[in-house]
């Protein structure tokens, strides 16, 4: 689909006299490929999430704040690098999560989805106060010895970092995918998550479920703000901008599957890397196509792209 | 199997049929009506004596308090009683702000410009309703939320008003004072609409379909008309607060007032008060405003974390809202009972729907 | 898919339904229903006429509800046609079907919550076809409580309602609309035989006052004594229809849902009926 | 049962109905606390904010001018409000150690009332009424950024209490006709010309250039100033592009600009925007390897955390700046000089000054003589001093024109040059050579 999209595009001429190398368009294509993929890590722990215990949860972009500042933390202080310090951070973001989840959002799960929406969203100012009261407003960033390295192929250029951000983006999305058919715990949560009740008959402890799904969805999110912080500068403000990124994206690519975060991430990433190349339309489109795309999707394809068909 | 239904039951067919004390109360306007609308009158009429004080900075913060009131009130139109929570009516709130702004730049009235909002906003929520609530739940939410989100970038980069969006106009004719009961003409009227809908049967729609919408069709209403009538009785005042937000503000620019924070101010005030209730949305305006501007002139630095603090335990404590509490209290059971059994009844009811939504 | 365009049951004429009268009250052509491609319903032909009261049994699973949401127009038909009053009804939303005098019910019971006995019962009155004042819709809803036994509730919020008195309100509402057309959606699953036979008394009262009535029961004794006419759907299959007696034998019924021994029970009247209390599937979920 | 990937979450019988669970089973023990904990909670954090609000306060007397700003101490624009706050306080500080503002025979000492706007207009707006008519504040400083600037000083045109603002430089403040505001920053179509100038200097200008810029009202207004002063001096503008404001990836952007120049990669890179995408920018660019022989940008390389953020990356990139500590006034204010406005600022916070500090102690300067000036403290008065007031400070000349903007004040540009920011141009402040051309970033 996207190969058309961009077959058809360059054959006129584009302004200020640019010429359209295939090099150009591939270069667009791996530009959105890495991001795409990124986008999915930054989706998924929201997205499982709101498929398991159904929560649109507003703290996810604190999360991935404080997973951001976490690896920036360790990379300063400890130089653990933030690839490697990955375990670290979704370990430490998981107990986060798992606290939030038993202190906080178990004792209204079973509120209207009103409730949770508005508790995340108190939890999602306190916690961004507190990084930045811990951290200051300044904005940080981590800067590696094999940042600008990559591989190149005449003027393609593929950035080490960010292919190593897309490929454990992958990777998680699709060890999540496995944890979740695979594993006795896995299936625990998909059964969860499509019959709370049924799943309690069958002798699972409703409240560990939330708990762990909580965990891992805040984990995921730690994932995707240690890969952000090398790649963006970051600042405490920021968290909200990453949930409604998320949003979106589980929207565009439908909620009932992993994949469906790596779908949707993979159009949201077509947004900003494609379309500023569309003669007549530029970047500053970008946002606003998203948005659009997403109501339209919405509207003629309420499940997703890829989400199952649980909307009557 | 009949007498003792009520004991709730791991052992049998739990899906088919819902607890019946479990759930959250779900406040409901008409209880005791009578008593909410004096109470809401009685603090509109206070707030019409603020003026009197003197004192511009009470008036100022009045000014927004009344504001919010009415914003959260017109989100409760199709928020709290159709249960439709949409997270982008900021969308109305700026189409107000830039059909005034735009009128008054080329030199039109500035009343005109509040009107033609109004009606602009009332039409495009006819347009958005007819695909939009189509979807339900969550999709609802986040389908209004993306139109919002667009229409803040599409403002911006079409430079409407000025470069980037940015609208500058002439100092208001209008004194602070005027403003004032114009905001608080918009928040009587938004109230006054709300005991009607709590009593009328188009109110009793709009109930019905938040309650159950298969049920509610099937029982001959026509829901989708009468979700799309709430969306645009909800869009019209928000539409008249953006257009006098813009005259009162003299500027602005499209992240002020498409900003989400207003959407999610509304959705908050309204679940915090007590959505589909009369009061609680007016109550919850006064005391939130009044609560998060003496956190945010305390000087202390961590005035969001206190905010968030206070959210996060008023949402864990009373999910059904400040106002759903208090019915909760005097929610009529059993006639007959002494005043001393209805204070405890009253008080055992009120702790179990604090405690009742665990998992 | 492909058993679609040959229904299996060939025991009767398309227009069952016109051998009694001129025309028919509800008739469904060659109606279907697919979710998701799978058949819930295949090429039913079935008609009632005015004044009638017809039961329609089947095993969980077969069809039942689907077939009651068709009629109702809670969902879209895939193919075929429903014709009410010689109207073609099939692109009409619920709630013109309800104008139109077709009131059902819910198996899985859907009372506005958060809203008093009374009020909930109001509603019918308020929006159907009656149309009337909110003092007169009171009026109405006293009415109907007192006639299903509701009356010392009505000030009871809906949802502290028991099981069985969530199953009279459900009735309580459907009446409220004054149908010409009632469609019952099990009513009785989960009561006790005292309340059975109230239960009993109270649709034979309303067919008398001149309803037509389409229920659905698993509650044999009940659907037996009650209809004067059954049909019997099988995996969204018409495999039988008649009167009871006539049903009971048909042997297809008695493989596919009756079983033999119970058959032969009930035919010589012997052993206590015990009611069937499994919910139906969730066939209408897709 | 369970259908391969997905862990959908099935609302089973009526979506609409999204509240209510309509399960039920036995209640959980923990969620047992009574009210009187929730009520206790709630007070406690009433106590809280009402506690320090006594702490905050600001003791006035007869002898005191209080002086009000709102400021964004959190949200997006924090980090360049903690940066005004602290120019703020540093001409507060120091006013009062050289014995206050003499008026006639009374000496004033001076203090400041601030309250954090959360980035908000509406916030910034509703705090300048509480500071001017709940704290009775005396003058009025500036909040930070364009859009709460436009309705503060709305209000302080409504009293008639005159507002200094130091951090919004759009054209838009000036020209609503209104009597009460003064900026001491030079106007925004300064920013990218003195950075251009700069590059022209060169013995072999960049011949092309590409601009980027956010969609926002001010960012906007220095791009197309840009375009045009470029493409008159000879400068061929290859690319012109905005982007949404807030960007966090702008390698869309960065990619059409790869071959904008005839193929190649353009001679400069011009951004317009705010620091965070100052930062994007250089980011990508060493990603994408995509290597300009100039990066300039308007707002970002002058303030701290752009080096600490970027490392190496921000070394040869220019920036322009309000200020600098290299510039050479000589001022008649207590600081005197830039270099000793540094120092005395670094003992104070502990780190460099950025503009943004410094010209917010600027509008304090311009108050203080405007004052003394004036010889009395009442706001109409002061109002025609400041029109009037033409003096030369550490900051440099504070003049302002009719519309109250300060035309008079040069900008100047600044590069990092191993990690430390050195002025460049113009010439005659420069403590450094321009460092033409930027190394590949790769090469670091």
């Amino acid at each position: 689909m996207l190969v058309l999209a961009v077959r058809s595009l360059p054959v006129r001429r584009l302004p200020f006299h640019r010429e359209v190398s295939a090099m150009l368009i591939a270069q667009v294509i791996v530009n959105w490929l890495l991001l795409g993929s990124l986008y999915a890590a930054v989706a998924l722990g929201f997205s499982l999430v709101w498929g398991i215990m159904n929560i649109v949860n507003l703290a996810h972009g604190a999360f991935i704040l404080v997973g951001a500042y976490t690896a920036y933390w360790a990379f300063t202080q400890l130089h653990i690098d933030p690839f490697l310090g990955l375990p670290l951070t979704m370990l430490l973001l998981f107990c986060l999560g798992w606290v939030v989840q038993y202190v906080a959002i178990n004792r209204v799960i079973r509120a209207p989805f009103l409730v949770t929406f508005l508790l995340t969203f108190g939890l999602d100012l306190l916690i961004a106060d507190v990084v930045q009261l811990l951290f200051t407003s300044d904005r940080r960033s981590i800067n590696t010895a094999y940042s600008g390295f990559g591989l190149t192929l005449g003027t393609l250029h593929i950035p080490f970092d960010r292919l190593l951000a897309a490929l454990i983006a992958v990777l998680l999305t699709a060890a999540l995918s496995l944890f979740l058919q695979r594993t006795r715990t896995g299936n625990a949560i998909l059964a969860t998550g499509m019959d709370r009740d049924a799943a309690r008959l069958m002798g699972i402890r409703i409240d560990r479920i939330y708990a762990l799904t909580f965990g891992l969805g805040a984990a995921l999110a730690g994932a995707a703000g240690a890969m952000l912080v090398e790649l963006y500068p970051f600042d405490p403000s920021q968290g909200g901008v990453f949930t409604l990124r998320a949003f979106v994206i589980v929207v565009l690519g439908g909620l009932g599957t992993p994949w469906g975060a790596l779908a949707g991430g993979l159009v949201f990433g077509l947004a900003e890397t494609v379309v500023p190349l569309l003669p007549g339309i530029g970047p500053g489109y970008d946002d606003a196509i998203a948005f659009a795309l997403m109501v339209l999707v919405l509207i003629f394809r309420p499940r997703g792209i890829l989400g199952k068909a649980f909307y009557a | 199997m009949f007498g003792s239904w009520h004991k709730p039951s791991t052992s049998s067919t739990a899906t088919a049929e819902p607890g019946a004390e479990q759930r959250p109360a779900q406040p409901k306007p008409g209880t005791r009506w009578p008593w909410s609308l004096l109470t809401g009158l009685i603090i509109l009429a206070l707030a019409a004596l603020i003026p009197l004080s003197g004192d511009a900075a009470t008036l100022h913060t009045w000014t927004l308090i009344l504001m919010f009131a009415a914003l959260a009130q017109s989100w409760n139109f199709l928020g709290g009683f159709t249960g439709y929570a949409s997270f982008g009516n900021v969308f109305f709130f700026g189409v107000g702000a830039y059909s005034t702004g735009l009128l008054i730049l080329a030199g039109r009235p500035f009343w005109l410009g509040v009107l033609t909002g109004a009606v602009v906003a009332g039409l495009l929520a006819f347009l958005l309703g007819l695909p939009v609530l189509r979807l339900r739940g969550h999709y609802f939410a986040i389908a209004t939320l993306g139109i919002a989100e667009a229409t803040r970038e599409l403002v911006a980069i079409r430079n409407l008003g000025g470069s980037g969006g940015e609208v500058e106009l002439p100092l208001p004719a209008l004194s602070d004072t005027a403003f004032y009961f114009l905001f608080w003409l918009l928040a009587l009227a938004c109230f006054l609409l709300t005991a009607y809908l709590a009593r009328s049967k188009p109110g009793y729609a709009l109930i019905a379909i938040r309650e159950s919408e298969e049920t509610a069709e099937a029982m001959g209403i026509p829901t989708y008309w009468y979700k799309i009538g709430a969306f645009v009785l909800s869009a019209v005042p928000t539409a008249l607060a953006g257009g006098l937000y813009a005259y009162w503000s003299t500027g602005f620019d499209p992240p002020t007032v498409f900003d989400v924070g207003i959407s999610v101010e509304m959705v908050l005030l309204t679940v915090l008060g007590g959505a589909g209730t009369l009061l609680g949305p007016l109550i919850s305006a006064v005391l939130f405003e009044l609560l998060s501007f003496q956190f945010q002139i305390s000087g202390s630095t961590f005035h969001n974390s206190l905010l968030g603090l206070t959210i996060a335990i008023v949402t864990i404590f009373i999910p059904q809202g400040l106002v759903g509490l208090v019915q909760e209290f005097f929610r009529p059971l059993a006639p007959g009972m002494s005043r001393r059994q209805l204070l405890v009844e009253g008080v055992r009811r009120v702790r179990r729907a604090i405690a009742a939504n665990g998992v | 898919m492909s058993d679609v365009l040959s229904p299996p049951t060939a025991s009767e004429p398309a227009e069952a339904g016109s051998q009694q009268g001129p025309q028919p009250l509800l008739e469904l052509r060659g109606v279907s229903k697919f979710f998701d491609g799978l058949p819930a319903v295949k090429q039913l032909d079935f008609a009632v006429q005015r004044g009638e009261i017809v039961g329609i049994i089947g095993p969980n699973g077969a069809g039942k509800t689907t077939m009651i949401g068709l009629i109702s127009g809670s969902l879209p038909l895939s193919s075929g046609q429903i014709r009410y009053r010689g109207l073609d009804i099939s692109r009409l939303p619920p709630h013109r079907r309800a104008y139109l005098g077709i009131a059902r019910t819910f198996q899985v019971t859907q009372p506005f919550k958060g809203l008093s006995v009374r009020e909930n019962v109001m509603i019918g009155a308020l929006f159907g076809r009656r149309g009337l004042t909110q003092a007169a819709a009171r009026e109405a809803a006293e009415a109907v409580l007192e006639r299903v036994g509701l009356a010392a509730k009505a000030h009871f919020r809906a949802d502290q309602l028991t099981v069985a008195d969530r199953k009279r309100l459900e009735l309580a509402r459907a009446l409220a609309l004054e149908p010409e057309l009632l469609l019952l959606d099990e009513v009785m699953a989960g009561l006790t035989p005292t309340e059975v036979e109230q239960a009993i008394a109270l649709m034979r009262a309303i067919h008398a006052s001149g309803v037509t009535v389409l229920v659905i029961e698993h509650v044999m004794q009940a659907i037996m004594g009650l209809s004067q006419r059954i049909m019997v759907l099988h995996q969204g299959n018409k495999i039988a229809e008649g009167p009871p007696e006539q049903v009971l034998a048909d042997q297809r019924v008695i493989e596919a849902y009756l079983g033999e021994r119970y058959a032969r029970e009930q035919q010589s009247r012997l052993g206590t009926v015990r009611p069937v209390s499994q919910k139906e599937g969730k066939e209408e979920q897709g | 049962m369970i259908h391969l990937f997905s862990y959908l979450h099935l609302p089973r019988r009526h979506l609409a109905h999204t509240g209510h669970d309509s399960s039920f089973q036995s209640r959980s023990s923990a969620t047992h606390l009574s009210l009187p904990i929730i009520l206790l909670s709630l007070l406690l954090i009433l106590f809280c904010s009402t506690g320090l609000l006594a702490c905050g306060g600001t003791a006035s007397s007869s002898n005191t001018l209080l002086f009000g700003a709102p400021i964004s101490l959190t949200g997006s624009t924090a980090t360049e409000g903690h940066l005004t706050l602290e120019g703020y306080q540093l001409w507060v500080k120091e006013v009062n150690a050289h014995g206050g503002i003499k008026v006639g025979n009374t000496t004033y000492q001076v203090a400041l009332k601030y309250y954090d706007d959360g980035s908000s207009p509406t916030r910034s707006a509703q705090l300048t009424q509480q500071l001017i008519t709940a704290d009775k504040v005396n003058f009025l400083l500036g909040p930070y950024g364009t859009s709460a600037t436009l309705q503060d000083e709305a209000i302080a045109e409504r009293y008639k209490i005159p507002m200094v603002e130091a951090n919004g430089a759009a054209k838009a403040i000036f020209s609503r006709g209104f009597h009460y505001i003064f900026g001491v920053l030079s106007p925004a179509s300064e920013y990218a010309k003195v950075m251009l100038e700069a590059a022209l200097s060169l013995p072999t200008p960049p011949q092309t250039v590409a601009i980027i810029s956010a969609n926002d009202s001010f960012s906007e207004e220095v791009a197309t100033a840009a375009r045009d002063f470029a493409s008159s001096h000879g400068m061929e503008v290859v690319y012109y592009q905005t982007y949404p404001s807030g960007a966090t990836d702008l390698t869309g952007v960065l990619t059409a600009l790869k071959t904008s120049a005839h193929g190649g990669v353009p001679d400069m890179l011009l951004g317009s925007g705010h620091e965070s995408e100052a930062v994007t920018t250089m980011k990508e660019c060493k990603q994408l390897n995509i290597n300009a022989k100039l990066y300039a940008f308007t707002v970002g390389p002058a303030t701290p955390d752009f080096i600490t953020s970027l490392g190496p990356d921000a070394n040869y990139v220019l920036g322009s700046s309000q200020w600098t500590p290299q510039e050479r006034y000589q001022g008649i204010d207590f600081f005197g000089t830039p270099a000793n406005y540094e120092r005395i600022y670094k003992q104070t916070f502990g780190h460099e000054p950025s503009y943004q500090s410094a010209e917010s102690t600027a509008a304090g300067l311009a108050f203080q003589y405007a004052i003394q000036n004036a010889g009395s403290i009442d706001p109409q008065k002061v109002r025609d001093a400041l029109a009037r007031l033409n003096i030369t400070t550490f900051y440099g000349v504070i003049r302002f024109d009719a519309t109250g903007a300060n035309t008079f004040k040069p900008m100047a540009t600044i590069q990092i040059q191993n990690g430390q920011v050195v002025t460049v141009y113009p010439k005659e402040i420069a403590n450094a050579q321009l460092l033409y051309p930027t190394p590949p970033l790769s090469q670091r």
